[in-house]
């Protein structure tokens, strides 16, 4: 059986995995809007930029993406302390998804939405917050959702950098008492309890989004 | 910078690299189009009419959403092992991220579906058409187009992924870096040229995606406009 | 000079592997014990300095150490030229011996009864360096599967999706305790590995204490002690041999 | 005869709107009617009501020899819209397909015609309308009168039995409404049944033999096309005497 | 009186398609253009032009005082749509906003208009389109009459001084289509510059100062609304000759 050491080890973890994973949804998500909007830009350049800047974010593991945070940083000179690099990798990770998946709901608005607020002298600004938004809103809330729940999960890959979250606590009390299936089941358990209100935030969404739709 | 990089490693180690490069390639494909498969099946669940079906559907796809992968990973391999059923290290751990990633792939295809307008459905409903053919031709070719670059994201994503299987002993290019990096101790060397190899091969995914995109959807192909 | 600037900070750093039992792990009450913790500990009272204890994995274990994140790392690191290339060690303060165990009652006498079977080791460890390569001088077809940690391949012995396990026989003490039913038995001895404390290379006066230290200590009994704490045998006599 | 199409006493409600208030009215086979009446009267909802695509609250429908009631089984749906063919207010083409996609599909799919033969159909329904060189264009390239026409030549395609056709030409212009008008007269010398509805008085007059007007769910006055030159009630004379 | 609307020889095409070809017109303050031709014939675009939603390939526009020639900066284009309303053949309403969110929305966002203010006003000419009882509806919930209808009344909120309709009255029936007429003669009276395009050639005629006939991206015809009447061009008496 597992002791309460073990136990309240555990739920320390816990902490450390929701207090990273909000990090990743608040920093991810305003850098994730600002990859939305440049990568549907009017302008060649910042498009490419930003296309640029999700291919190389999208095409590396996290984990060398935190290691490049804690390691790679202090080989140039700028010593992090590891939660200060695992919120650094993190949002950056999360931002490129975040921006892929609102540009794909961004673009789904029909032109017709885009020119019937244009011709009603709206800014580039409001048309985008109250006309294309509210309704790109719609069919990104499920994937939105959907990598969040990733992002709580993968923040596991921070203990590499010395991050003791969840997962990385569970493999230290197995790699001693080795009997993974109660632990496991434990930490299936706390991070389900973790994403489900994630779940079951974004039914709540969809359905009042719904109220104007169909 | 103190640190002196050595890549010559790689003179004798790269044969290995390709081999775990390879064996993430045809993973990823394989968990691709499955993965893509079995969600969009889960996502017609759970639109489906029957309560029940649509009920069964959301709560594969919240148990499996909401609990790690590592983790559902273990209780196939080695959780049926316990029982009796040994089943071999790659397609259990295929297994598992086909199970994982059906449930996020339903989400975005269910998003998908249910974009498209009720008029449209009433329109190949009134022209005959069955409930299957409407899916077929008028609910799934726009609604896919539609969450085309989430499905993408979500694609690269599986891609990275799929060095979670070096945990149950698939040999993939996470693990073949692992056991290089242990062997010659160049972790800065290694990681580096690992994420380069990542990138490639993102970039690849990626590319493939856009192809498909332009083989599919004759009319991107034409108007280059999204849906 | 880091001797001069650890004892300038009387702190030293060391990164310890807590996922390698018995030689670096937690207990019931999540404290760190184990041979390469209490030898680090020993190491730092030596020192006259406090200790840090910093929990590295394989992944990170280099770069800790080069980004001087660490000063040294006790994990359990076996020397070899390889190695040497990019990090220097001390002298060999401990070995890893390396077995072959099984369940079901699988009898290995020589390597050669492993002809055409699957050994489960952990990924990069000294076991699977030892078993790969031996594998490779004997010319036999051996299957080496790999696992992330020993907790892993572990499992996978004791689900029985492997039966042969190149493994230190002193890790068998626990798991068996855990899983009374499903006995792991040693069965063949292989050689044996030096294990050293892992420094930056270019730092003569840390090495040469270090290589001091390890010689005093291993006279005066104190790491002999240490180790059989954790492992249950005793070190060979004659660890300068390994040099 | 005995008629194709038979409204006994229709209700429909959404929520607590009475959209439809008891309508009852028969056609005949290859007989056209109209169905006029202001904006929200509920001819759009008959119309839904007669091909299933709403389940109406009491009353009985017979199609066709289709019943439908308060309650619809799935497959009685499937062979009525076999027999059944609809064009909307707003089109309703398939943006991912081209036209001649759009007209195939269900030729292709319900009916398993050959591809050949298909797509004969699909060019001739398709210069029916006058357009046949636009059978590769995709509907988001036409404009809204061409999308109209389109959606009358894939309905016709199936060749059903009754057209039902709610506000086909009020994307279209004079000309076309004329050439529409024809299509729709050659259909009816074929002995097609059509229901139409139509804001376009004009047209209702010449195309239709009977004229429905709706006011509030309910038939208000019905009789062939000249009553609307003479109306006798005060709502169909405001309705009709527009000014224009 | 210098003109409020001057197109000079402008041109468009789409890829390979020449839909503008080199028109020409004036628009005098306080008149009512009608612009009346086939589908396809370019009437849509030649509005889309006019109100910068469209590039022009050749030629220029000048509209409320500001110059669109082939390029167009960006701060222009708002002045500009601050002058000039437009209502869509498709309506273009806002799915997710209310009809009263929809009418407010630029008021409050654009002329930071008071929430109270801009509430009466949107009541007002949600009224005038006779749907002021609506106001809290969701478009969907609302019949295609209904829709075009809040779009022209969301157009109107915003008091412009030029507004262009492309055919606002396809989707209405003869008595809307009556209401909508007075409403947009009530606008001329105030001195509303208007464009339309229309099918219907008694609105045409009745509203219109100018008629424009346009055939195949050119200007073919001008005239006065009885020209409509005694058309000097086989093409226009082949338009308006339906058999209707
Ligand atoms: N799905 C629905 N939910 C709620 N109300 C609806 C729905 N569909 C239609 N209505 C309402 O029912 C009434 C009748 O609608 P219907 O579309 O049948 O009118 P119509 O006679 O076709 O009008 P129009 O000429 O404008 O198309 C309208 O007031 C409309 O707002
Ligand atoms: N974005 C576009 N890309 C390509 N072709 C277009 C585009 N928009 C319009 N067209 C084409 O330009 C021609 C003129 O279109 P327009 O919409 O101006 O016609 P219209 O006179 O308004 O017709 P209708 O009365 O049917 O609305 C049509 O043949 C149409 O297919
Ligand atoms: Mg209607
Ligand atoms: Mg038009």
């Amino acid at each position: 059986m597992l002791t309460t050491f073990q136990i309240q080890a555990l739920l320390v973890g816990a902490l450390w995995t929701v207090g990273l994973a909000l990090v990743a949804f608040i920093g991810g998500g305003v850098i994730g809007l600002l990859v939305a909007v440049t990568r549907v830009s009017r302008h060649r350049i910042v498009r490419n930029l930003s296309f640029l800047y999700v291919q190389i974010v999208q095409g590396t593991p996290l984990l060398i993406q935190m290691m490049l945070a804690y390691f790679g940083l202090s080989l140039l000179g700028y010593d992090l302390p590891p939660f200060a690099a695992a919120c650094l990798a993190i949002v950056v990770y999360a931002s490129a998804y975040f921006g892929e998946i609102w540009r794909g709901g961004i673009l789904t608005v029909p032109k017709t939405q885009w020119e019937a607020a244009e011709c009603l002298a709206l800014s580039d600004a409001q048309r985008f917050w109250l006309i294309i938004v509210p309704q790109a809103l719609r069919l990104s809330t499920p994937p939105t959702v959907g990598f969040m729940v990733q992002v709580v999960k993968n923040t596991s890959l921070a203990s590499v950098i010395g991050v003791a979250d969840l997962t990385y606590t569970s493999k230290l009390i197995n790699n001693s008492t080795f009997q993974p299936f109660q632990v496991f089941v434990l930490v299936a358990a706390l991070y389900f309890v973790m994403c489900f209100p994630l779940a079951w935030w974004s039914r709540k969404l969809e359905d009042r989004l719904n109220v104007s739709n169909h | 910078m103190a640190y002196q990089f050595d890549f010559s490693f790689l003179s004798e180690y790269w044969p290995e690299l390709l081999r775990g490069l390879w064996l993430t390639l045809k993973m990823s494909v394989l968990t691709i189009v499955l993965g893509f498969l079995v969600g969009t099946v889960l996502a017609i669940g759970r639109t489906a009419h029957s309560a029940w079906v649509r009920r069964a559907c959301g709560v594969y796809v919240e148990v499996i959403r909401n609990t790690p992968l590592l983790i559902q990973m273990f209780l196939i391999y080695f959780g049926l092992a316990s029982l009796g059923l040994k089943l071999g290290a790659n397609f259990c751990a295929i297994l598992s991220i086909v199970i994982n990633i059906s449930a996020y792939t339903c989400e975005i295809m269910r998003a998908g579906i249910e974009s498209i307008r009720k008029g449209q459905l009433e329109a190949a409903q009134c022209l005959g058409l069955s409930r299957l053919q409407t899916l077929a031709a008028v609910v799934l070719p726009p609604a896919t187009e539609r969450v085309y670059p989430a499905l993408t994201s979500q694609f690269i994503l599986i891609m990275l992924t799929t060095s979670v299987v070096s945990q149950i002993s698939a040999e993939e290019l996470t693990s073949i870096a692992a056991r290089i990096d242990s062997i010659t101790f160049r972790s800065f060397e290694i990681y580096l040229v690992v994420a380069l190899l990542y990138i490639l091969l993102a970039v690849a995914v990626r590319g493939t995606f856009w192809l498909i995109a332009r083989l599919v959807f004759p009319r991107l192909r034409r108007l280059g406009t999204p849906l | 000079d880091q001797l001069a600037d650890i004892k300038a900070a009387k702190a030293i750093t060391i990164g310890v592997d807590l996922g390698q039992a018995p030689f670096g792990m937690v207990d019931g009450t999540m404290k760190q014990v184990g041979s390469d913790v209490a030898t680090a500990e020993l190491l730092a009272k030596d020192l006259g300095v406090e200790l840090k204890i910093v929990s590295v994995a394989p992944a990170n274990r280099i770069p800790y150490l080069m980004t001087k994140k660490v000063d040294a790392v006790i994990a359990s690191f076996s020397i070899t030229d390889e190695r040497k290339k990019t990090i220097d060690f001390s002298n060999p303060y401990a070995v890893i011996q390396s077995a072959v165990a099984t369940t079901g009652g699988l009898k290995v006498s020589a390597l050669n009864d492993l002809e055409g079977k699957e050994v489960a080791v952990t990924r990069g460890s000294t076991n699977d360096q030892i078993i790969t390569k031996a594998a490779e001088d004997e010319g036999l077809n051996i299957t080496v599967v790999r696992y992330d940690d020993n907790a892993t391949a572990t499992n996978a012995v004791v689900s029985g999706q492997q039966d042969v396990y190149v493994v230190a026989p002193s890790l068998l003490v626990p798991v068996n305790a855990a899983n009374p039913d499903k006995k792991i038995e040693p069965q063949l001895t292989l050689k044996s590995f030096p294990l050293g404390i892992g420094l930056r290379k270019n730092e003569p006066e840390f090495k040469a204490w270090l290589d001091q230290w390890v010689t005093d200590n291993l006279a005066s009994g104190k790491l002999r002690e240490t180790y059989k704490t954790y492992h249950n045998v005793d070190l060979p006599d004659d660890m300068a041999s390994f040099n | 005869m005995s008629p194709i199409i038979k409204l006994s006493n229709v209700s429909k409600s959404f929520g607590a709107l009475q959209v439809l208030d008891g309508i009852s009215f028969d056609v005949h086979p290859g007989s056209v009617v109209a169905l006029i009446g202001r904006s929200g009267s509920g001819k759009s909802t008959a119309l839904r009501c007669m091909n299933g695509l709403e389940t109406i609250d009491s009353g009985e429908i017979d199609i066709c020899s289709h019943r439908l009631g308060t309650t619809v089984e799935k497959g009685l749906l499937r062979a009525l819209h076999l027999d059944v063919g609809m064009v909307f207010q707003s089109y309703n083409l398939f943006p991912h397909l081209t036209v001649g996609q759009n007209i195939m599909l269900a030729p292709r799919w319900v009916k398993k015609s050959a591809k050949g033969e298909a797509r004969e159909r699909a060019m001739e329904v398709l210069s029916r309308v006058g357009l046949a060189e636009k059978f590769d264009s995709y509907p988001e390239q036409l404009s809204g009168g061409q999308q109209q026409r389109v959606a009358i030549a894939r309905s016709l395609a199936m060749q059903p039995k009754v057209m039902l056709f709610d506000e086909v030409t009020s994307a279209l212009d004079p000309e076309l409404t004329g050439e529409v008008l024809r299509v729709m007269e050659s259909l009816a010398r074929e002995g097609m049944t059509m229901v139409l509805v139509t804001h376009e008085m004009a047209f209702a007059r010449r195309v239709a033999d009977t004229v429905i007007f709706m006011h509030k769910g309910r038939i208000h006055e019905k009789g062939p096309g000249a009553m609307l030159e003479a109306p006798s009630t005060p709502e169909l004379a405001q309705f009709v005497g527009n000014g224009l």
